[in-house]
Parts: C-alpha cells; structure tokens; sequence
C-alpha cells in the first residue's frame, strides 16, 4: 500500500511539473503562462515532500504520542518539510511578483500575449 | 680634379654639339619627308644662341627658375655617368661612380625639374602637359625596366661598362642580337623617351600655343633648350651601350648614334598620335611583353 | 562576527530603510549610506585578514556559523579570500550606484540593501538550499527594480525574467530534490558524493542552472534583452553586484559538479564564447553589446572551469570577473539616464577606459588573467586557443564600435563613479603588473645584434621627441593628444629592450592603444578610429596567439610565425589591411600621423626581423610570400597615392605602399635583402617623417588637407616647401638622395636571388610613386595660390625644426650612406641564418657582385654641375622680374581666378582611363565581404533569440535534454 | 505548431528522464542523512518538540532569514510598483456577508493567529503560517469597508521592526556564542511548555509580525491603486 501510494505521489509531481512546463512553453497568455508555473511549482514541492516520505510515521513533533527515545523510527524526515515551507513561500511571493508584472505588461502593451512582448531581440 | 673637370665640359660642350646637328637632320629629314625643303642644319645652333643672348626678364617663381638648372646638370648628369668610348682612358668622366640601375634612376632628375618648374608657372597646360608626360613616363619605365633587368640578369653585372665588355666579342654578341626581344622592347620605348609619334603627347600642349616651354622665353629657353640635347645625346650613348655593342672609337659612337637618332624620326613621321590612355596601355603590354620573353630566357 | 557584519548589514539597514524612505527620503539615503559603508568595511577587514590582496591564497577563508549545531544540519557562510574581494566590489558598486537607482524614487533602496545582502550571501554560501534561497532573492529584486525603472521596455524585460528565473527555480530545486533524496544533505560538497544515474541528472539540471544564470551562450537570450531594455542605471549596479556574486557562486559549484571529464565544460564555453561573439559583431545596441560581453565572460568562466583547477582557477575567475564587473559597471554609469538611448550617449573618452579592461588590453587587470589563460589552453588544445583568441577578438571589435560610435557628450555631474572606478582599474592593473613583474624582461635579448636594436630605439625615440612639439598645435575640433602619443612612443622606444614575447607583446599593445586613442581625438576621427582599432586588435591577438603557441621561444616556427607575420602585416598596413592605416593617418591629428606613418610602422618591421631570426627561420619559404605580398602592395598603394586627391590620404597611402619594399627586403632572407630592408626602415622614417610634419604645417595654417584648396604655397611656406621637396626627391629615389640607396640596394638582393618579376614590379612601383610625388608637390606648393591662402604664414617652428633636422640627417646619409652603412651592414652580416653576400665598403664606395654606388662621388658631381649651372645662369645678365602668379600666357584671355586656374584635381586622368579594364578590387570591398560573412554567421547565430521569452526557456530546457544525453552517452 | 511540438518533444524526454530516474529513487525505511540528525538530537539541541520549527527556525535559520528576505523584496517590489504604476481596479462596495463577516470573525482569526506563532515550537504551527492568518484579518477588514487605507499607516514601522528584530536575535547569537541566529545560548527550557525552545518562540514572533505585515501591505497596495486611478 505505502510503496504504491510513495510511486504514486512520484508519478503525479513528475506530472504536474511535466504539464507544467508544456504550458509554459506553449502557452501564450501570460496569466496561464503564470499558473503553468505555479503548476509545476507545486510538483516540485510535492516532490520535495515525497523525498522525505518513509512509510507509516507521523509528523516530526514530539508529543505524548511519541517517545523521545523511539522518535528515529516513527517520524518522517523533517528537513524536506523545513524545505518545502520555504518553497512554498518563495513560490508565493515570486507568483504574486509575476502576476504583477504580467498584468502591468499586459496592460501596457495592449495585449496578454506573450508573443507580443518581443520588441527586444536579437 | 682639373681633368675630371676638363673632361666634363668636353663631354658635354660636345654632346650639346652633336645633339643640335642631330636636331638639325631630324628637321631636315622630317621636312623632306613631307615633301618640305624644311631649315638649315644649323638652324638649331642659330636658335639656341639667339635664345641665349636674349635676356629673360620675368620668371614665375623659385622653382620655375631653377628648372632650367635642374634640366642641364640633370642631362649632363646622365651623360657623364655613361662610358662613351670602350678603352678611351682619357674621357672616362664618372663613369665609375654608378651603375646601370644609377642611371636609370638619375635620368628623373632632370624631368623632375622641368616638372617642378612647369608647375611652378602657375600654368594648368604645362601641368596637364607634365601629368601626361609623367602618366607616359611611368609606363615605358615598365618596359624598360624590364630590359635593365634582362640585361643585369643575363650578364650578372649592373655596371654598363662590363656591359659593354660583354658584347665585344663580334658583332653577334651584341645584346641586340642575344637579346633580341628585350632590344625590341627597349627601341620602342625610345621613341616616347625622344618624344617621338605616336607617344609625343607631351609635346601636345605646345601646340595650342601654351605649354611649358611657352612660359619659358629667351634665355630659361635656351637652357632647356640645351639641356634636352644633351639629354638625348645621353640617352642613346646608353642605347648603343647597352644593345649595339658599345663604341670602340669616337666615329662608332657618332656612327651609332646617329643611326639610333634616326630611327624616332623615321617612325614618327609615319605615325599619328596616340590618345595619352592608349598610349600608356601600349607601352604597358606590348614592349613589356617582348621584354619578358627575354626574361622568361633568362631566369630559365 | 565581522562575516556576519558584512553580510546582513545592509540587511538591517534595508528593513530600516522600508519604514524610513517614507518618512524621511533624504535621511533614509544618508542612513543607508552608512549601512553599506559599515559593510564596506567589514569586508575591508575581512580582506586583510583573510590577506586577500595578495591574490595567492584565495582559498584561505573565515567562517560564520549559523543556527545550532555545526554543518552538515547548520549552514555555513565562508567567507574566501576570492569571494571577499568580490564582495568589496558588489559593496563599492552599491554606493556608488546608489544615487542614480534613487534619484528618481527612494523607495527603491530596501531592493538595494537587499541585493547587496543577497550578493554576498550568494558569494558566501556553502550550501545549495541556502543558495537557492538567495538566487530566489536576487531573482526578486531583479523583476522589482527592472520593473519600477522608467525605461519603456521595462515590462517585457521584467516578465522574461521573471519566466526565465521561474524556470530556474523549477530546474534548481528538482536538482535538489535528486540530492538530498540521495545523499541526505545539502552542502556543495553533497554533489561530490553522487554516483550514476542521479550524478548525471544533477550535471544536467545545475549546469544548465548555471549557464541560464550567468547568461552563457546558448542560454544568455534573457541576459541580452535585460541588458538592452533595462534602465542603463540598474544594469550597472546588477552586473557588478548580483551578476558578480552569481558567477562568483557558479565558479565554486561548476568544478563540482559530477561530471566525469569537467574539459567538457570548456568546450562548451568555447564554443559558446565564439558563436555567441559572432551574434554580439551583430549587435547595434549599446546595452545590448554589454549583454554579448557578459556572455562572453561567462563563457570563459565555463573555460576556466573545465582547464584549470586549484589556485590557478580561484586567481583567473576572481580577476577576470571583479575586473569586467567593474568596467561594465562603469560603462552603464557613464550613460546619460536623460537621454532616450541611454547608452549611446555614454560619456565619451571615459568610456574607453572601461571597455579596453574588458576587451583586455595590456596592462590593464583583465589583460593578465586572458594571457594567463590563453597559455593554458595553448597546452589544452590549439583548436579551443583558436576558438577563444577568435571569440575574444570579436567581443573587442564590437566593444570598440561601441566606443567609437558615441557623441561626444560629458555628463553634467556624476563624475565621481567613473574617477572611483577608473582608480580601482588603474590600481589593479599597477597590482597585477606588480604581481607579474618577474615575468617580464627588458634584456633586449629578443634581438642579438645591438647595433640593429640602437638603430630601431634611435628611430622610436627620435622619431617621438621631434614630433612631440608639433602635438601642441592642434588645429580646431582636436583634442589634446600629446600623452597618449608620448605614451605610445615610450612604449615603441623600451620595444627593442623587450627580452620575452609578454613584455614585447605588452609595450606592443600599449603602444598600439595609445596610438588609438590619440587618433580618435582627431577632428575627424570617427571614421578612421574603429579600423585602426580593429587592426590594432587583430594584429595584437594574433600575436598574443603567437606567444602563447611558442611556449618558451618568442615565436616558434610554423603556425605562430605565420600568425605574426600576419600580425606584422596588419600592422604594416600590407595586403588590404591599408584600410586602417590609410583611414587612420588621414582622420589622425597631423602631427599623430607623422608619428604613426614615420616612427610606429617601424614597430612592425622590428617584429618580422625579430620574428625571422628568433625562428632562425630566416630562409623561410614563406619568404616570397611576403615579397609578393610587399611588391603587390607597393605598386597598387602607389596608384591609389597617384589617383588620390587628398595630402594626407596620398602619404597614407605612399607610406604604405613604401612598407611594401621593406617587406620585400625582409623577404629575400639575404644579407642585400635586409640591407634594404633596414636601410629603408631608417631614411623611410626620416623622410615620411619629413613629409608628414610639412602637411601637418599645411593643414595647420590652412585647415585643409584637399589638394583642390591648396596650391601656390611655396609661395607662403618656403621652408616646408624645401623639406618637403628634398624628402619627395628622397623617397622618389632619385640620386643624389638617399632614397636611391634602398632602391639600389633591393635590387641587386632581387637579382642576385633571381626574383626577377618582383623586381620588375617594384621597379615600376617606384616609377609610379613618381606620380604621387610630383603631384604633391604640384597641388600643394606650385601652381596657384588660393585666396583664401593668400595670408598664411610659414609653419610654425615646432613643426619646422623638427623637420629642419630630419633634413640635414638626410641630407648626411644621403651624401655619405657609407656612414651609416658600415654599421648596419657587418651587424646584418653577422645575424645568423642570412643568405648571399654583403656590399662591400670601401670609403665612399659601395660594391656587390653587381654593381657598385659612390654616392659621394655622384652627389658631388650633382652639386657641381648644378652649382655650375646656376652660377653660370646668375652671372649672365640681369636678373628677371618676378610677375604675379595669374600673369601667364592664356591662349589671348584674361585668367580666371586662381582658384580655377590651379590644376590639381583629377590629375593623371588619363591613367585613371588606361586602368579602367582592370577589376575593380578594393579593400574596403574585401572587408566588407569578410564583415559580411561574419555578419551572416552573427545573424544565423542570433537568430535564436527570437525574442520570445518562451523560446529562451526552450533554449534551456533543450540544453538540459542535449547534456543529458550527452552525459549519458547517448540515448 | 513548430512550437507546440518542440514543447512536446521536450516534455516528452524529460518525461522518459523521469521515467528512468524516479525508479533509482527507492522509498527508504530509515531516516538517513542529516533526517536522522535532526531527529535524534533535535530536542535536545533546540528544546524545540515541532522537529520542523527546530529545522526552520534554529538549525536552518538562516534560510529562514533568506525566506523572509525573498517575501520582504517581493512584497517591497509589488508595493514599488504598484505605487508607480497603478493597475486601477475600483474597489466595489463589499456585500452585507462580506461586511458582517468582516465585523466578527477578525478576533477569533486574529487569536488563532496569534496562537499558532506562539506555539510553533510545540505544535504544528510556525511564523510563516501564522503571519499569513494574521494578514487573513486585514484582508478581511480591507474586504469589509470600501475605504481606502491610509497610506501612512504604521505597517511600514512594524515590518521594519520585525524585521530588524529577527536580525538582531540573530546577531544576538554571534555575540554571544559566536553562532549567527543561535537560539540556544539562552537555555532550551523544558520540550513541550511554552518557554522553551531558547530563542525560537521569539524569532517566530519575529516572523509572523513581518509576515503578517508583508502580506497586509502587499494587500493595501492592491487596494490603494485601486483607489487612486
């Protein structure tokens, strides 16, 4: 059961952040442009997640639940959740950023198109 | 230094002699040949010392009037850096102080003066005049760079006088007739050196009555006068130097020359007058070509 | 305490400032000045205790611990050596650059303090979570203050980047993931423990990580745009502070990453280094070139990281990058924030000093750490030497078209930011000069015979201090150029003391730069500027290529001797390469011409002689080549002087085509052939001098150089005149002059080898150069005088002495050349390697197998006949009148005015028809179609940054796909 | 098309990379690495019994400090621009629901808030969190009214003050042990009562304040701009 559910949660990070980077790169609004990255901004937290997963324990917070001298064997590694939180919050403020930014380049060039925004090249 | 001097003046007293008459008999023939009974022999002498005795009294500037200098001592010069008569100890002038390749380049000396000086007059013509003449210039010196270094090649030697020692071994080891292409090629560009038709472009400017010498007058004349007889004498003592064996004794060298002088006149008299791009492009191509065939013999 | 002082003082001072600029705007600044100084000094400290400024022990380095618990389970920040340098720069740059990021809105400087705890954070890090943090930060603070700058492409900058950091975000943290999932921690040193399929995923995902962040080619799209489209103010501030910590950090990662051959990292940086150069040739936009030049730099980076390791690595990374952070940083602060295209108005000569650091001109600090790396990669492989010399040599071309496009427009204020950087340029260049003193030596021993070194020193130096004096009449529109002319020539002088290729090739380079600078200070440089330094460019990475090759030797044999020859004749101006130096001496202040056409052409003669006797490949069979190449120059140079219509583009060009024979000499590889060869060198230089100073009198005093308003001034100038004259009969090699002697002796080396068709050529060469001479003389001091010049004086007397002596020198040689002959020829004969025989000497005589040559017997002769004639003509009767100059016979009419009159233009027409069959064949063509082929390639390259930011993080994720299957070898 | 394909092409390998590399990628049964670390000495070196809030706030703090730094600039910047540039969303007038919401739920919200800072280091819980309920409040308040805040508001004080506080806990460690953002030079306390954890309670105050604020004054921005275009 755990070692299906463990493949499980893989396979859907990888393929959050597979779709999400198909939209990214063929999407052209570039509000969806945004929450194809937000998509895979969430496989890669889910995956962060799933690399702290051993089967069967608990959260890593010592309560009369668990015993301090048992504690290794029954909570999960709370680093990737430490990481995570991180992410999370990383993710969040560089969303709210691009959303920002997009809106404003959107409003100024007329159009949500990022095909649009090429008057720099070459 | 007394001697060197005596023979200088020699030299050159007699080449201004033997460049006038030979004048003379050009005019002569000339007329003849168009049917004319045409001047007196001495017709040149009586000219020059006319000239001479009439006093300039305007000149137009430094250069112009030191052009008439730079034309005499350019043409004496030349002369007196050629060996005149194979063995003659006595009139032996300068003709150890340089080479082949010396001569060739003093002969600008004097062109380079007259050039000076034509432009110093202020006159468009005489330039327009000294532009196509150096335009022609630069064009037979191809040619006859290439004979000069036919002849350096071919016998190992620059200087004119082993030049000449080359060619006494009979009259088949003249460089005419060992060089026969790179003779050719050096007559031809005889005839633009002596002005003659078709390559008398320079003198074309003479004819609408302004040029350079118009500007000049009476005694600036005579020198140029003077200088471009002795220029010419110069000039085919080196031809017969370097192609007709050298002179073994004075009557060759008149001999010589005078028949050298003789055959500007002759060409020239059945010739129109080339366009001056013609003319350059003539000398470029076809005396260079005769001239490399002997060049192409010798390096091989 | 003092690592976590510099770290998080700005920090404190940005969470300080966020409350404060709304209150207090001007306070807030003062506030956060004082903040950043704090930094500053902490980071000063750092820097001397961790002895950083010796620059060799740059692994030596403090650490703070943070949290609880050491590391693996706490971080670490170690401050390294290297790292602490960089971060005095990110703190000096933050100050420096903090008025102009405020000027406009205070409430921009938190974003600033933050970037600057974030910069130094990155540069500290040792752990790839915590750096994954800052990059977050730095990402942050770029989209914010790109975004809140005026410029009007800022929201397409902002969204690219803010794509193309969101990409990396993704990328960085599956690269985490794989890590920590298999080796259970997150220090640098956890790649080090990867094996197999994971080692490859984590190259893959952080190299191209890597590679997006530091903007290398293939994935720098998102760098050029930003650099281009943001405010020229943020640019500057971000390229020396978060771009810096960011290649900083990616310098420690790269060397461990897991990938079992790192040289693959140089490839990739090489190949990256010349097609992206080849896109940057294309570029038009200032920013954007600076974007291509930072490509470039992380390129090297790449470079470095797959050639060099230990201390080499850590020194090479650290200079090249502080060093380039700085220049750009200063190029970005020079531009005009007012203006619409800011970098186009960037402040004028300031910005030279800038670029020259980053193309890596000698002495300045770049130059040191590229030699250093050239040599290395000499021993890697000549085809990545070849890749980058050529990479390096584009990214100069284009610095330099950037300097030399710009308008010359100071900034009212804002000196101080280039005063501050100029001073950390020149003290780092004096640091490292110091540092690779033992390196260089002035023995001389690059050339054995003291006598030939006496003569080029001779000429260097004399020919420097004469036209020294004429720098000081500067007609209007120049500017003061006498240093950089004296600059370059102290450098030309110290040239033959040169003892190994780097000091050659340094004084070289300097001279060379020198030499550009002074001419773009002309009135009318812009047009011949860039040629010449483009030249000076090639010709000196050609030999820097060259010196690298050769290893011990100066110049080994084979390919580094064909590239110096190349490099000699660029320099020479031989072979097409007359674009430049016709361009140059002709836009060049007169008196700069004089010195460049007399005395620093000679520089190129010394490196062939050099070159051929330090090879003792002096019988080269290259040798005929370079007479061809000689002998065609000649004769095609002397047409273009003959048919040209301009005083100083005809010396241009007779002063080329002149260059031509010394070649052929040098090539003829026998004792009569450099005989020529140098004695040519030497009356060349003193009547092209000659020649030069009298135009620059002309020009001077008439403010023109076009042959149709000159004419008549013997008239005005007698002197310059005179000179003029002697030296034109000189160098038309006409006896009695000295000109003859070079000629003379060219000839018979000619014959004797039997090169009889280059001797034929050169001889009508020098007929032609007849042309031109006759024709300057005419069109400038005969015919006549112009109203206009109707009052000009004589040249003034510090052009005239200087003229006055050349002259009686050559007057001297060119009666007695056996004075100098007899010391040049037993020096030459006693070279090694020199075919045929010597000219003999004996008195005044000069004899070969040939001929012989007494030129004081013919000068004499000259004289007296001469004398003769004169006196002769003088005593004869009363001297004539001299009339006015329009009194002439006019076929009957009244002269027009002499301005009409004056024939100098389309002179020789008739030559001009006569050529007319021949093929049309400019130089300027062929470089155009060069300049063509390099722009196509520019353009297929650049074609990839479509401009579309999806199609950059396409480029990304399509290299990660190409380095993973590479790694993996294959699919 | 080109481009749609190209992204297919590249999803699709990356998608057979993962294929290949998440099978190497074997579930462990044991913690490893510096987990196992954290897990077995966590308590006693922080005095921390949430593992996690040990990781964030103590052992990795300094990424903490960076986390915050990343919201501070965000924040920062969306304000900054913002300002500059507004987008001018009007704000509508707030619906009788939304109104009466926002008069009573703020307490109870704000409480909660504030409990799950204080107690990050003994239950779930943390600063980030509960920051982010903090700013719910004002959200919730802003939602209810159609004013305008005032733009001078003491936000910028106390994100200013949060934020200088954290930092200077921080160097409150250095200088102590010589350890940047060392939280146990003051004693850990017992595991598990709300004095405990050394200094970590007070760095999550630290925290939420400073979240709490970012959020609010990103929120205010929004707000603002809506306002004033």
């Amino acid at each position: 059961m755990s070692t299906a559910f463990y493949w499980s949660i893989a396979g859907t990070a990888a393929g959050l952040v597979l779709v999400g980077l198909w939209g990214i790169l063929t999407r052209k609004h570039i509000l969806r442009i945004a929450l194809a990255f937000t998509l895979a901004d969430t496989g890669v937290n889910l995956l962060l997640v799933w690399s702290g997963y051993l089967p069967g324990r608990t959260a890593p917070i010592v309560d009369g639940t668990i015993s301090a001298s048992g504690i290794t064997s029954a909570v999960v590694d709370p680093l990737p959740q430490a990481m995570v939180l991180t992410s999370i919050v990383i993710g969040v403020a560089v969303a709210a950023l691009f959303v920002v930014v997009g809106v404003l380049a959107s409003r100024r060039t007329g159009s949500a198109d990022v095909r649009r925004m090429k008057e720099l090249r070459w | 230094m007394i001697s060197l001097v005596m023979s200088i003046t020699f030299t050159a007293l007699a080449a201004l002699v033997w460049g006038l008459l030979l004048g003379g008999i050009s005019r002569m023939v000339t007329a003849r040949i168009h049917g004319r009974i045409g001047p007196r022999l001495t017709q040149n002498f009586i000219d020059l010392w006319k000239l001479f005795r009439k006093k300039s009294s305007i000149h137009h500037g430094t250069m112009f009037w030191l052009a008439p200098m730079f034309r005499v001592a350019g043409a004496i010069g030349v002369l007196v850096l050629v060996p005149l008569v194979v063995g003659n100890t006595v009139i032996v002038n300068m003709s150890f102080s340089g080479d082949l390749l010396l001569v060739v380049y003093f002969m600008f000396f004097g062109c380079l003066g007259m050039a000076l000086g034509a432009g110093d007059s202020g006159h468009p013509y005489a330039v327009i005049a000294v532009s196509r003449g150096l335009a022609q210039m630069s064009s037979y010196e191809l040619s006859f760079s290439a004979v000069v270094l036919v002849l350096a090649a071919g016998l190992r030697t620059l200087s004119i006088e082993e030049i000449i020692m080359a060619q006494q071994d009979g009259i088949l080891s003249w460089n005419l007739f060992r060089y026969p292409f790179a003779t050719a090629a050096a007559l031809i560009t005889l005839l633009p050196m002596q002005m003659a038709y078709p390559f008398s472009i320079v003198l074309a400017p003479q004819e609408i009555p302004i040029g350079p010498p118009t500007e000049y007058s009476s005694r600036f004349l005579s020198f140029m006068f003077s200088g471009r007889a002795i220029f010419g004498v110069a000039k085919l003592v080196l031809f017969v130097n370097l192609f007709f064996g050298g002179a073994s004794s004075w009557i060759s060298l008149l001999f010589k020359t005078f028949l050298l002088y003789m055959f500007p006149i002759f060409v020239s008299t059945v010739f129109p007058r080339f366009r001056t791009e013609q003319s350059i492009r003539f000398l470029w191509f076809v005396p260079t070509s005769l001239a490399a065939i002997d060049l192409l013999r010798v390096m091989i | 305490m003092v690592v976590a002082l510099a770290v998080f003082l700005p920090l404190l001072g940005a969470f300080i400032s966020v409350w404060l600029s709304r209150r207090k705007p001007r306070l807030s600044v003062i506030v956060s000045r004082l903040f950043l100084a704090g930094g500053l000094h902490s980071t000063i400290v750092l820097s001397i205790k961790l002895n950083a400024w010796s620059f060799s022990d740059l692994g030596n380095s403090i650490i703070l611990r943070t949290g609880v618990g050491a590391p693996p389970l706490s971080i670490n920040l170690e401050a390294t050596g290297g790292a602490v340098i960089a971060a005095i720069v990110v703190y000096v740059a933050a100050i420096l650059g903090i008025s102009r990021l405020t000027s406009r809105n205070v409430k921009t400087l938190p974003l600033l303090l933050s970037l600057v705890t974030a910069s130094l954070g990155l540069l500290f890090a040792t752990d790839l979570f915590n750096s994954f943090v800052f990059l977050e930060i730095g990402s942050i603070i770029t989209i914010g203050l790109t975004a809140a700058c005026r410029c009007r492409r800022r929201w397409e900058v902002a969204v690219k980047v803010a794509l193309v950091s969101g990409l990396v975000t993704i990328l960085y943290l599956l690269a985490i993931v794989v890590i920590y999932k298999t080796t259970g921690e997150l220090r640098f040193e956890a790649l080090g423990m990867l094996h197999g399929f994971p080692a490859l995923l984590v190259s893959g995902l952080m190299l191209t990580v890597i590679m997006t962040e530091i903007k290398a080619f293939p994935l720098s799209g998102w760098g050029l745009d930003f650099y281009e489209g943001a405010s020229p103010g943020f640019a500057g501030v971000y390229s020396a502070t978060w771009s810096l910590a960011v290649l900083m950090w990616s310098a420690g990662i790269l060397p461990r990453l897991p990938i079992p051959n790192l040289q693959i990292l140089a490839w990739i940086g090489a190949g990256g280094l010349v097609l992206g150069q080849f896109a940057g040739f294309r570029a038009t936009s200032p920013g954007r070139m600076m974007g291509y030049s930072s490509a470039a730099y992380a390129s090297i980076l790449l470079i470095l990281a797959g050639t060099t390791t230990g201390h080499d690595y850590l020194q090479l990374t650290l200079v090249l990058m502080i060093f380039a952070a700085i220049a750009k940083f200063t190029v970005f602060m020079l531009a005009d924030p007012e203006n619409e295209n800011p970098l186009k108005s960037a402040a004028g000569n300031l910005l030279l000093l800038p670029i020259l650091v980053i193309a890596g001109i000698p002495p300045l600090p770049v130059f040191w750490a590229k030699f250093k790396l050239l040599s290395i990669l000499a021993g890697v492989s000549p085809l990545m030497l070849a890749a980058v010399v050529l990479g390096l040599f584009l990214e100069a071309v284009y610095l330099l078209r950037l300097w030399s496009k710009r308008p010359v427009r100071f900034l009212k204020n804002g000196r101080l930011v280039p005063a501050v950087t100029s001073l950390l340029m020149a003290a780092g260049a004096i640091w490292l000069t110091a540092g690779f003193w033992r390196s260089l030596s002035f023995s001389g021993s690059l050339l054995s015979s003291s006598t030939l070194r006496i003569l080029f020193m001779t000429v260097f130096g004399a020919g420097t201090l004469l036209t020294l004096p004429g720098a000081w009449n500067r007609i209007k529109g120049e500017r003061s150029y006498w240093f950089w002319m004296l600059l370059s020539g102290i450098s030309l002088t110290f040239l033959p003391m040169a003892g190994n290729g780097i000091t050659f090739y340094i004084l070289w380079e300097v001279s060379a730069f020198a030499a550009v600078i002074a001419v773009s200070r002309g009135s009318r440089a812009a047009a011949g500027t860039f040629w010449f330094a483009v030249f000076a460019a090639a010709s000196g990475f050609l030999l820097l290529a060259s010196i690298v090759l050769s290893r011990s030797m100066f110049i080994a044999p084979g390919i580094p001797l064909i590239l110096v020859a190349i490099a000699a004749l660029f320099k020479l101006g031989q072979m097409g390469a007359h674009l430049w130096s016709v361009r140059a001496y002709s836009a060049a202040p007169a008196t700069m011409s004089a010195f460049m056409a007399g005395t620093s052409s000679k520089a190129a003669v010394f490196l062939l002689v050099v070159a051929a006797l330090g090879t003792g490949a002096v019988a080269m069979p290259a040798g005929s080549v370079l007479a061809w190449a000689g002998v065609l120059t000649a004769l095609s140079m002397a047409v273009m002087a003959a048919l040209s219509s301009d005083y100083k583009k005809v010396l241009a060009y007779a002063s080329v085509s002149q260059m031509g024979y010394i070649l052929i000499g040098l090539g003829l590889a026998s004792v009569m052939g450099w005989t020529a060869a140098i004695y040519h060198t030497f009356h060349h230089f003193l009547f092209k001098m000659i020649l030069f100073l009298g135009a620059a009198g002309v020009i001077f005093r008439t403010g023109t150089s076009d042959y149709n308003r000159l004419g008549g001034l013997i008239r005005r100038m007698p002197l310059t005149f005179t000179f003029t004259l002697i030296s034109v009969i000189a160098f038309a090699g006409v006896p009695p002059l000295a000109g003859f002697g070079g000629k003379w002796f060219l000839y018979n080396g000619l014959i004797e080898t039997g090169w009889l068709p280059i001797a034929l050529i050169a001889m009508f060469a020098s007929v032609v150069a007849f042309l031109y001479a006759f024709r300057l003389l005419h069109a400038v001091f005969l015919g006549q005088l112009s109203t206009v010049n109707a009052r000009v004086k004589e040249a003034p007397l510090a052009l005239l002495v200087p003229q006055g002596i050349l002259t009686a020198a050559l007057m001297l040689f060119s009666f007695r050349p056996t004075l100098f002959l007899e010391h040049i020829v037993p020096a030459i004969e006693s070279l090694p390697g020199l075919k045929g025989v010597a000219p003999v000497i004996n008195g005044t005589i000069v004899t070969t197998p040939l001929g012989n040559w007494n030129a004081w017997a013919v000068g004499m002769m000259v004289m007296g006949l001469f004398g003769f004639a004169f006196v002769f003509y003088w005593l004869s009767g009363k001297r004539p009148k001299h009339v006015g100059q329009l009194d002439i016979g006019f076929a009957g009419e009244l002269p027009p005015s002499a301005e009409e009159v004056h024939y100098a233009g389309n002179f020789f027409k008739p030559y001009r028809r006569a050529l007319a069959f021949l093929p049309r064949i400019h130089a300027g063509k062929v470089f155009s179609g060069i300049t063509e082929v390099f722009k196509i390639a520019g353009d297929s390259v650049r074609a990839i940054f479509t401009g579309d930011a999806r199609t950059y993080l396409a480029h990304s994720l399509i290299f990660l796909v190409i380095v993973l299957i590479y790694l993996r070898g294959g699919i | 098309m080109i481009r749609t394909l190209t992204g297919l092409i590249i999803v699709l390998v990356l998608g057979a990379v993962a294929a290949a590399v998440i099978p190497e990628m074997q579930m462990r049964e044991e913690l490893q690495g510096v987990g196992y670390s954290y897990v077995s000495r966590g308590m006693d070196d922080t005095g921390s019994s949430n593992l996690v809030t040990a990781v964030i706030v103590a052992y990795r703090g300094l990424d903490t400090l960076g986390e915050v730094v990343v919201l501070f600039c965000a924040s920062t910047a969306v304000v900054l621009i913002l300002t500059l540039y507004p987008i001018g969303i009007k704000a509508s007038e707030p619906s009788r629901v939304v109104a009466f919401t926002a008069k009573v739920l703020p307490a109870p919200i704000l409480l909660f808030g504030v409990y799950f800072i204080a107690h990050s280091h003994i239950s779930p819980g943390g600063g980030f969190p509960g920051g982010t309920v903090i700013a719910s409040v004002f959200l919730l308040v802003m939602l209810g009214s159609s004013s305008v805040p005032d733009g001078r508001g003491r936000l910028p004080a106390i994100e200013s003050l949060a934020g200088l506080s954290f930092g200077l806990l921080g160097f409150w460690g250095i200088m102590t042990v010589g350890q940047f953002l060392n939280n146990a030079f003051l004693g850990t306390g017992t595991p598990g009562t709300i004095v405990s954890g050394g200094l970590i309670p007070l760095i999550s105050i630290a925290i939420g304040a400073k979240v709490a604020s970012e959020f609010s004054g990103v929120f205010k921005a929004f707000r603002n701009t809506g306002g004033t275009v």
